[in-house]
């Protein structure tokens, strides 16, 4: 029985913790132009009524099959990336002794949804930001698994259980103070938001998602979100010490320090451009590579 | 419940920008009520701002079938509209936001009917029941297979079918971030543009912050009017360029200014220009990145010719300005960063102008630099010369570095 | 086990993805006309199909990044026994750099990773 | 708990097989490699079941990227890449069907004929700490070796593929060979590209 229970409890999460960065978009937009929110806590919700009440869009001859899967898989993916993180020490849905290994499984197959759904429309906008996400979510995926690896090795293991226990003393955000930025980037990056939106970004008509209404957009939407959720979660877990924390019981740790964490995100996604497909290419391999590459030394040294 | 949830969405809005409405249109951008969205699948209402082209016709009907129902059209304009009802149009003088939002009240509740499609309900080529499958085509490459035929490369290949196809279609004249009216037949290999023919001409850009300018010529006007047009000009001009890098909320603010500075209100430009630089900006316009020839910027004059290094401006010769100790500023890369750059300091030293000399005034008929590119020979220099080589989102931003008048003397108004 | 949460995760949110879908179909049931599925390009229409022989600017990056995550692969194992291990797996980290530094390096000056 | 694995296993095991099938008769580049991914998810799975995690997951992660790296070069090199014009992926059908049988048997009859060992690993071993310690043990020259062949084929590569470089264009220069010996040479030339290059390798 536990597997449905928790199942729900995260999907319950996700649907929340979407919630909660529509709002804080919402809130974060209003600030900035200095102006009242507009219905700050319902907005997102009148908005996901707005487009399941739209017809669901063709384009000639697409790939259907692949179009109305990719948005499912890709919200599925940020199911099971967010199921690698445990509530308390007791109740974790997916105990695998190699959980950082699957996260990074999460991320090359969402590079792959995301194609899928850039190509199956069949129209050029789509292509264009299906194939310049590739080229952005490849290499990202690089940075992630190097500051994953380093989290590994004080835990002496792959398990993101492990890795929470090896924090008791210390939390690895102070013991290895890149990890958590150089992280929070590929969150941006797999949700595809603010600097690292090159799927479906505003010069392409929304890329990807330039040809689908209705219920295939929602979900698709709210894929983006969960995966935001699910690499929030992750970050809490890895970098902030999960569900360890004084006084308040663990779930509620978790809870906490995701919300903080997406606090985070969403201000990384308002506050920087989006620099074009080639310079970022190069920004990741000869900037952001080497100081994962620190980042790693770094670790390893401290670990010794 | 889901309608009534709906009905208080903000009103998912595609414009369709014709001529002369596009200052009133970034007044809807700003808006909370209504969701400028970026395809007309995310819309609801296709919003036709200001008059069409008898020849983009078809263009409107395309974009208005894209729509996904429930869909209405609404019109924004004077000089069309006489056929339709009420509820669907708007004089260019009313703001639409209340109209806009009834209509979408009654379009979820089913008290407006959906509208039909305009174009017919045909594929762009009959190909049932052709080929091995009925799919419309005929061995590797040909015949039209669901109606359209395949992207082929540019000459027959003889040697080993290895050559990459190049995809060819016109693009506009109503796309976002695209000058308005403008219709080009792009060639794309991959995501970088091999070649641009002007199909369709930009609309000639009008907009509120010539209207100062214009009453120059025949009456005598305040200093501080003719400024702050210019700022603002400049201010919705880089509102464009930070949309376009993913700063909407940057780039509102940078709108909310213009208006603030329409309505006379005293603001100051330093602490958008100093997000707009912690934001990175800088980093997303590349170096080099739209540089134009010694030729063309003499030639489009106004900010392009000042952010190319000359240091030409009317207003060094008018004595109110010389009294002020007015000198032009410039940039010397004449690229995208400096016609950013240039922008913002106009605007700042036209505000500077302002508050040294709020009662000045200017004596009618006294030649001023207008903020845009100004009426000069035509120029030989096509906006398809500038694209060919570029990335997508890199042309996007090549063609937002310019103000529309600039734009719309490169994409000539009669088609080369 | 593990692999129960991670399907049956993924399952009921495909599975309730898929079946939002379906139900959004069947409840709204205009059809979706020819004029209506022309791909948005501003108004205009295509000549052509866009899937293409797509000429994709950065492929040669992918190929280093192929051999890049190959290498990659053997510091998981090597991240479990790496405190036990000491100075051996350090010097094993300083090896696996410099041979991924070396590759970056080289791509860098072949400009492998601008849009060719 | 045993029944379910075997379930399980069954259905993984039918799904790579259906999968790798399909792989051949769809016309779809595009499908064709994630059809192709299909697979070898499902093999993964099927590792997962026997114990090995990180070999299984790995399998996963590894073939996500190339799959979808192997789908960008499909799309590049083939004509009507999406299928929207049907065609037959296979050729030499006689043969191939013979080869295919050929080899299912052979692998069947050496599974079902060979003795394999009965020792099931206990459930709380520690396979991945057992995969480092041998890594940095005996294996250490092998791991070593793996790096340095990586070094040389990202060099290889970039070689081999790259168009740009620090001497200029690879292409420069470069005449398309005739189609007949001593003809005219045929096909494109570098210099009418515009200078995009195309790469014939």
């Amino acid at each position: 029985m536990t597997p449905i229970v928790l199942t729900m409890t995260w999907v319950a999460f996700l649907l929340g913790m979407a919630w909660y960065i529509a709002v804080l978009d919402g809130l974060w937009a209003a600030a900035r132009e200095g102006r009242q929110p507009r219905a700050p806590l319902a907005n997102p919700l009148y908005r996901c009524a707005t487009i399941l009440r739209q017809q669901s869009n063709l384009t000639e001859a697409p790939d259907l099959l692949n179009w109305r899967l990719a948005p499912a898989l890709y919200a599925g993916l940020a199911g099971t990336g967010v199921a690698l993180v445990p509530f308390s020490s007791a109740s974790v849905l997916a105990d695998l002794e190699v959980g950082i290994v699957w996260w990074g499984a999460v991320e090359a197959l969402t590079v792959v949804v995301v194609f899928l759904h850039g190509w199956s429309a069949n129209s050029q906008l789509g292509l264009i930001g299906a194939y310049r996400y590739v080229a952005i979510g490849l290499p990202v995926m690089l940075i992630s698994m190097f500051v994953l690896i380093a989290a590994a090795l004080p835990a002496e293991s792959l398990a993101v259980p492990k890795i929470i226990e090896s924090q008791h003393e210390l939390w690895n955000v102070i013991r290895q103070p890149l990890g958590l930025p150089l992280f929070l980037l590929l969150g941006l990056s797999l949700s595809f938001r603010g600097p690292f939106n090159y799927a479906d970004s505003a010069d392409l008509a929304d890329g990807t998602a330039s040809e689908i209404s209705g219920a295939a957009r929602l979900v698709w939407e709210f894929a983006r979100l969960a995966m935001l959720v699910a690499t929030a979660a992750m970050a809490a877990t890895v970098f902030l010490g999960g569900y360890l924390g004084p006084v308040l019981p663990g779930p509620l740790w978790l809870l906490l320090k995701t919300a903080v964490v997406l606090v985070l995100l969403v201000a990384l996604s308002h506050l920087f451009a989006r620099i074009s497909p080639s310079r970022m290419l190069t920004l990741i391999w000869i900037v952001l590579m080497p100081l994962a590459f620190i980042d790693l030394v770094w670790a390893g040294l401290v670990a010794l | 419940m889901l309608e009534r949830l709906a009905a208080r969405a903000p009103v998912p809005v595609f414009v369709a920008m014709g001529r002369d409405r596009a200052p009133a249109v970034e007044r809807l951008l700003r808006n909370a009520d209504i969701d400028v969205t970026a395809t007309p699948r995310h819309a609801s209402i296709l919003l036709v701002a200001g008059r069409v082209r008898d020849s983009d016709q078809a263009y409107l009907d395309r974009l208005h079938d894209q729509l996904p129902h429930p869909r209405a059209t609404f019109w924004w304009g004077d000089e069309q509209g006489d056929d339709v009802d009420e509820a669907r149009r708007a004089a260019s003088s009313d703001d639409p936001v209340v109209a806009l939002r009834v209509l979408y009240r009654n379009l979820i509740s089913g008290a407006h009917a959906s509208e039909t499609h305009r174009l017919a309900d045909e594929p762009p080529a009959p190909w049932r029941g052709k080929g091995d499958h009925g799919q419309g085509g005929e061995g590797m490459m040909g015949g039209v297979p669901y109606g359209r035929m395949m992207p082929m490369p540019p000459t027959p290949d003889i040697r080993d079918g290895l050559t990459l196809d190049v995809y060819t279609t016109q693009i506009g004249p109503f796309m976002p971030y695209w000058p308005a009216g403008l219709v080009l037949e792009v060639t794309f290999q991959g995501d970088v543009i091999q070649s641009a023919e002007v199909v369709n001409p930009t609309y000639p850009p009008r907009d509120v912050d010539r209207v100062p300018f214009d009453h120059l010529l025949h009456e005598t006007t305040a200093l501080a009017q003719i400024e702050r047009a210019r700022a603002a000009h400049h201010l919705v001009c880089i509102a464009r360029l930070l949309s376009l890098v993913g700063l909407p909320t940057l780039s509102r603010r940078a709108q909310i200014l213009a208006a603030r500075v329409r309505a006379n209100e005293t603001i100051a430009i330093a602490p958008l220009r100093k997000a707009a630089a912690r934001s990175g900006l800088k980093a997303a316009l590349a170096p080099g990145l739209g540089r134009i020839d010694d030729r063309l910027a003499r030639e489009l004059g106004g900010p392009v010719q000042r952010a190319a290094g000359h240091a030409i401006d009317h207003r060094s010769d008018n004595p109110t300005y010389t009294r002020l100790d007015f000198t032009p500023v410039m940039q010397t890369q004449s690229d995208c960063r400096a016609r950013l750059a240039q922008w913002f300091d106009e605007a700042e030293q036209a505000l500077a102008l302002v508050s040294a000399a709020p009662d000045a005034m200017i004596d009618h008929g006294a030649l001023i630099e207008a903020p845009w590119a100004h009426r000069a020979p035509p120029i030989d220099y096509r906006v398809t010369e500038l694209l060919p080589g570029l990335e997508w989102s890199e042309a996007l931003l090549v063609l937002n570095s310019f103000d529309s008048a600039a734009l719309c003397r490169m994409a000539p108004l009669e088609a080369p | 086990m593990a692999l129960t949460g991670l399907l049956t995760i993924m399952g009921t949110i495909v599975a309730g993805a898929l079946l939002l879908q379906w139900v959004a179909a069947r409840t709204r049931r205009d059809r979706v006309v020819e004029s209506q599925k022309i791909p948005f390009l501003g108004g205009s229409a295509p000549n052509t199909h866009a899937w293409q022989r797509f000429h994709v600017r950065y492929y040669s990056m992918t190929l280093l990044f192929i051999a890049f995550e190959m290498e990659m692969m053997f510091m998981y194992p090597w991240a479990v026994v790496y405190v036990a291990e000491g100075v051996k797996a350090l010097a094993e980290m300083g090896m696996f750099l410099a041979i991924l530094t070396v590759g970056i390096l080289y791509g860098w000056r072949e400009g492998i990773f601008r849009w060719q | 708990m045993s029944v379910v694995d075997d379930m399980a296993f069954w259905i993984f095991a039918l799904t790579a097989i259906v999968s790798g099938w399909r792989v051949f008769c769809t016309d779809s580049m595009v499908r064709a490699s994630f059809l192709l991914l299909a697979s070898f998810i499902a093999v993964g799975l099927i590792m997962l079941l026997l114990g090995a995690p990180y070999l299984g997951i790995a399998t996963i992660f590894m073939m996500g990227v190339e799959m979808m790296v192997m789908a960008l070069f499909m799309v590049m090199y083939m004509m009507n890449p999406a299928g929207l014009n049907p065609m037959v992926m296979v050729h030499q059908h006689r043969f191939s069907i013979g080869a295919g049988i050929a080899a299912f048997v052979g692998l069947a009859a050496v599974m079902l004929v060979t003795d394999f060992a009965d020792n099931p690993v206990a459930s709380d071993a520690r396979v991945v700490t057992d995969l480092g310690k041998e890594l940095l043990g005996d294996s250490m020259l092998i791991f070593e070796t793996a790096g340095v062949t990586l070094l040389a084929t990202m060099v290889a590569s970039v070689i081999l593929s790259s168009r740009s470089g620090r001497f200029g264009p690879a292409d420069e220069g470069s005449v398309p060979p005739p189609l007949e010996p001593g003809g005219q040479p045929a096909g494109r030339l570098p210099e009418e590209g515009g200078g995009h290059g195309h790469h014939h390798h």
